[in-house]
């Protein structure tokens, strides 16, 4: 048995072991589970550490010590420590009494968040779908279009209204905001059955897999 | 000190980003923060690693029911770890032929797409529970997926052929202008949301994160 | 090089030894880029009128800069035959450039004329985005004159939203059936503002939780957002005269891997059969997953997320769904503190402005479409 | 007698209303499984974007050479790999020499794996057909990490990008790549894509900068926002998923694993519609029983 063997037993069984879950909770699933966590954390950890901490921290203090060193300048690269000083805080809080200084760096980061996605949302969820629902009521000739475009516009307004939140949903304002709940709904339904065939793709992918690369049943 | 800087940190940070997205020399402090962010979550995992260490090594020295499966957990934590940092080649771990790859191909990956194909199962089921014809809004959503789902695969074509695929034109049509209408209504919402949730904490109004005793 | 040429072109075989050189490039410009940090410079140019076909067919462009009108010219790149402009990366800030286009063909080169001079500058604001500056002013400014009134102001109204008006039940009944509460802030870092509302959310949730005397249970996906929750959870215990029950075991870390993540907490729910789970903030596919196992052990489950991709699964699964805007306005509703109910009005201010664009905008292009009008598009605006 | 039976079909119609989910696991699992050990056709129209790329291969003289790239890895496998293969066997078949290359790390590993099967096929199929030879016929260039960056410097210069290919011969000394230089030495790419880089960043760097012919195989999930590309031009065609990966099999009249797939998933969508089905039957039975 070569290594390639070994592997695809070993991913059979571990298939299986997630699979028994459908059924009930198992021990044979418990340890797939399990191991699966230990894994994976590991997985992220190593990829962390490679693709993060060496080339952002590491790789940048490091050009900056060789400055420092072979030319003794002084580059911009050192702000990274800034970084790295947030970091540290961080860690702290594994020493009680200074735990409290990590709400700085998490004060860093909820800042960053806000101030990044503030304008990210607002351009392209706001303002690039609001010019994208503009559209003409009537295309002359074109019942097709008009209908199409028709659908959008009172879809997007109704569905809009929905959302109010400090007006009551009655009367006239009410019955937009309830056309706009069915297209919502109709959004839904249709994203989910849209879904249907790529989820359906997975498991077939794995039923491949199983009969084909591990029990070689088809070809 | 434990209240303010927290506070005035946040509100500086963000406004700053927001400035940076319409005076380009900023944007050299975007992309700086935005590294820095990283460089704080690449420390930071070292609380959770030990945490999940922590968790699982109690569960092991009290013998609490269960227990070798926490073994479990801290032996795959340790084995991908030691062969990810110090067997696979150092920045090249993920290249084939390490045994780091290895293990990522025959127990990371079936584990993880097994998981995933899940869904097809769950997807099953839930559409059965859920999609009734209880009232109009529940119709409208069992209408559009059993369209979408019957338009898209070729029992939709057998089903219509005979009227030019109808069916499957039908799906697109709902997919092009009532989803996307609804889509739309959504995303304008949610856009509306962020930018008042980032003004709360930008303006320390929702500070529950950082402003404890 | 020249060999390598010679054996993609055959025609330049027949025709070796004419040697009349290509047409050279016409109407050659260069522009400093707009609205960048400086430091580029956009240079175009007309094709060689050999570009194309034949035997002085061009193979490529060369492009030469200098800071002299007539002399000292330098190749800073190239460019397929074809091309017409080619962006300078590398130009100083508020230096004069020339720049010329050479054509290279099989049976010999040319070179343009001179483009006027230009210097990359940098901008310090970026036009382009002019509308969008305007727009997050006036929307800010809308919330923060509501969160300023509603200070004063009484009784603002809000609408019922069903899915939050239920968290009290859930706990309720979490309570009365001594099961625990599990809450699930999505699977993204604190880099996304769906996980700091989530984690909000999880504030007021643990609040009632230390209140009824619930059980509350919160695995995470990332360390930040552990560290977070910890702080959260604390201070809501504290908030509640509780925090002799609070314990940071309360909220733990599983793995950052999104379906590990999943199948950790499949396992959570049927061992535990939690009364009531909450799956707050940013989901991927893992929501059906969480959600369906969830409703198998028989638990009320709350949902809210901004994925418009997830939201069809927790409408088909869950109880109860927070449909995007409505996560953003959880914590305001749940907190009934005024000042954050104000904000929720300047938002309904921002999808009036939408709302009233979006009708204009469509009745414009009606009557320019029917009657042939030429009133402006609205949505050039942008 | 008669009280019996009839509270026998309550209980049938209760417990329609709530069939217990592993049932339906169970019939799920079926539905697509069974499908996969026959070898069946299905009746499908082949749409305009599918023959598009059908069209763009097959009219391509014996000779010409054909740049593919993989941009994807195993997750998306199901989809993607079906229409690789096909991608080979069409290739090979019309005698086009083959260029890969990938801009996710493990893209060439799937072309290995795809042509791996593809060769295995012509062996025990065709006996007269000659194997394509590596260096001759087809060339694998590896990885290059870049991303779009990548696609822009192939543009000028594969070897900017490539100074080797995968085995680490240079390409000077592949007869393959003789006269080779930038994409105007290619006829015709095709881009295998499960997100970014892909699709998306070969149409803005290779076909709006470089002018290039392009087609692409690409996720279901992600074929909806090309279609704008096919309308334009800028993309001759594009296989969406699973469902392109079956039309394109059928339109080179090589039946493979997408068609057998597609049939694993016509079935299964019609156990989901039959189930639900049956739970509104039920539902409008005990409703109206009620009242």
């Amino acid at each position: 048995m070569n290594g390639e063997i070994i592997g695809v037993w070993i991913g059979a069984i571990l298939t299986l072991g997630i699979f028994s879950f459908l059924y009930k909770d198992n021990s044979f699933y418990k340890f797939s589970e399990a191991l699966f966590v230990g894994i994976s954390a590991g997985y992220w950890f190593v990829v962390t550490f490679w693709q993060y901490f060496i080339p952002k921290f590491w790789d940048n203090l490091s050009l900056s010590f060789h400055e420092l060193v072979v030319n003794g300048r002084i580059d911009y690269h050192w702000i990274y420590l800034i970084g790295g000083f947030f970091g540290v805080l961080m860690l702290l809080r594994l020493v009680p009494k200074i735990g409290w200084l990590s709400r700085w760096s998490l004060a860093f980061i909820v800042g960053t968040t806000a101030g990044l996605q503030f304008t990210r949302y607002l351009e392209s969820n706001g303002i690039r779908q609001v010019v994208g629902t503009i559209k003409p009521l009537v295309v002359g000739g074109n019942l097709g279009t008009s209908f199409g475009n028709i659908i959008i516009v009172v879809g997007t307004f109704c569905g809009l209204i929905y959302f109010f939140f400090s007006k009551e949903h009655k009367g006239a304002f009410g019955g937009a905001a309830r056309v706009g709940v069915w297209f919502l709904m109709i959004n839904f339904g249709a994203m989910f059955g849209y879904t249907v065939m790529s989820r359906m793709s997975l498991l077939i992918g794995r039923m491949d897999y199983l009969f084909a690369d591990w029990l070689k049943l088809i070809k | 000190m434990r209240r303010e800087v927290p506070l005035v940190l946040t509100a500086m940070v963000g406004i700053t980003m927001i400035i940076a997205h319409f005076i380009p020399p900023f944007n050299i402090l975007k992309d700086l923060f935005e590294d820095w962010f990283f460089i704080i979550a690449a420390f930071a995992i070292y609380l959770g690693i030990s945490n999940l260490i922590l968790v699982n090594g109690d569960k092991i020295y009290k013998k609490q029911k269960g227990w070798p499966f926490g073994l479990v957990v801290i032996l795959g934590f340790l084995v991908m770890t030691v062969i990810g940092l110090f067997f696979s080649g150092g920045t090249s771990f993920q290249d084939p032929g390490t045994p780091f790859y290895y293990l990522y191909m025959n127990v990371y990956y079936p584990l993880s797409a097994t998981m995933f194909a899940l869904l097809a199962f769950f997807v099953a089921s839930a559409s059965y529970r859920a999609f009734r014809a209880r009232n109009v809004e529940a119709t409208m959503l069992l209408l559009a997926a059993f369209i979408l789902m019957v338009g898209r695969v070729p029992i939709g074509y057998w089903f219509s052929d005979w009227l030019g695929d109808a069916l499957g034109k039908l799906a697109d049509w709902i997919m092009d202008f009532p989803q996307t209408a609804g889509q739309r209504a959504i995303m304008i919402g949610i856009a509306l949301g962020v930018v008042s949730s980032a003004l709360r904490v930008i303006l320390g109004l929702e500070r529950t994160y950082t402003s404890g005793e | 090089m020249v060999g390598a040429e010679d054996v993609t072109n055959p025609v330049a075989e027949s025709t070796k030894g004419i040697q009349t050189p290509p047409a050279p490039p016409t109407n050659v410009t260069a522009k400093d880029i707009p609205n960048d940090k400086g430091g580029a410079v956009t240079i175009s140019w007309g094709k060689s009128a050999d570009d194309g076909s034949g035997a002085k067919n061009v193979t490529k462009y060369e492009i030469l800069r200098s800071t002299k009108r007539d002399e000292g010219y330098e190749v800073i790149g190239n460019t397929v035959a074809g091309a017409t402009s080619f962006s300078d990366n590398a130009a100083e800030n508020k230096v004069l450039y020339f720049y010329k286009i050479k054509v290279l063909s099989p049976t010999g080169t040319a070179e343009s004329l001179p483009s006027a001079s230009t210097f990359a500058k940098r901008q310090w604001f970026n036009l382009s985005r002019l509308s969008l500056f305007i727009l997050s002013l006036v929307i800010g400014f809308a919330i923060l004159y509501f969160i300023e009134r509603a200070k004063s102001e009484k009784g603002l109204f809000i609408r019922r939203i069903a899915g939050l008006e239920a968290v009290d039940d859930a706990v309720g009944r979490a309570t009365e059936m001594g099961r625990k509460i599990i809450f699930v802030p999505g699977i993204m870092d604190m880099d996304s503002m769906q996980t700091i509302a989530a984690v909000t959310i999880l504030g007021r949730v643990a609040k009632l939780a230390a209140e009824y005397e619930a059980k509350l249970e919160v695995p995470v996906c990332t360390s930040l957002v552990m560290v977070t929750c910890r702080e959260v959870v604390k201070e809501a215990y504290l908030n509640a005269g509780r925090p002799d029950v609070y314990n940071d075991k309360m909220v733990y870390y599983v793995t950052n891997d999104q379906f590990a993540y999943a199948a950790a907490l499949d396992g959570l729910f049927l061992r535990e059969r939690p009364a009531a789970v909450f799956l707050q903030g940013q989901f991927y596919a893992e929501s059906l997953i969480l959600a369906e196992t969830a409703n198998s052990v028989g638990a009320i489950q709350i949902a809210g997320t901004a994925m418009p991709t997830q939201l069809p699964f927790f409408v088909a699964a869950c109880d109860y769904t927070l449909i995007g805007e409505e996560l953003f306005a959880a914590s305001a509703y749940l907190s009934k503190d005024p000042k954050l109910l104000g904000s929720l009005k300047g938002q309904d201010v921002g999808k009036f402005i939408f709302l009233l664009v979006i009708l204009i905008g469509a009745v414009f292009l009606t009557l320019n479409s029917v009657l042939g009008l030429n009133l402006p598009n609205l949505g050039r605006l942008f | 007698m008669d009280e019996m039976t009839n509270r026998e079909k309550k209980t049938l119609w209760e417990n329609l209303l709530s069939i217990d989910r592993r049932i339906i696991f169970i019939f799920i699992a079926i539905a697509i499984s069974l499908p996969l050990f026959f070898k069946t056709s299905l009746k499908m129209p082949v749409s305009p974007v599918v023959q598009g790329v059908y069209n763009a291969i097959e009219s391509l003289p014996a000779g010409s050479k054909v740049l593919i790239s993989f941009d994807f890895d195993p997750g998306s496998m199901p989809e993607l790999q079906p229409m690789a293969e096909s991608f080979f066997r069409h290739c090979f078949r019309n005698n086009l020499k083959v260029i890969i290359m990938g801009l996710w790390p493990q893209g060439p590993i799937q072309a290995n794996i795809a042509l791996d099967k593809v060769f295995r096929e012509l062996k025990e199929e065709e006996k007269a057909v000659k194997v394509p030879q590596y260096g001759i016929d087809y060339v694998n260039l590896g990885f290059t990490a870049g991303n779009e960056v990548v696609i822009d410097r192939m543009g000028h210069d594969f070897q900017e990008s490539y100074p080797a290919d995968a085995r680490g011969t240079p390409l000077s000394e592949i007869p393959l790549m003789q006269g080779v230089r930038n994409y105007d030495n290619v006829d015709l790419i095709i881009n295998l894509s499960a997100g970014y880089p892909g699709t998306q960043e070969w149409v803005q760097y290779a076909v709006d900068v470089f002018h290039v012919k392009l087609v692409a195989g690409n996720t279901a999930v992600q074929a909806p926002s090309m279609y704008p590309y096919v309308q334009t031009g800028q993309l001759t065609g594009v296989l969406g998923g699973m469902k392109g990966g079956a039309e394109y099999e059928l339109a080179l009249n090589r039946p493979a694993k997408a068609v057998s797939y597609m049939f694993s998933q016509a079935v299964a969508h019609v156990v989901i519609c039959l189930f639900i089905i049956i739970g509104n039957i039920a539902f409008f039975t005990m409703r109206k029983r009620k009242t």
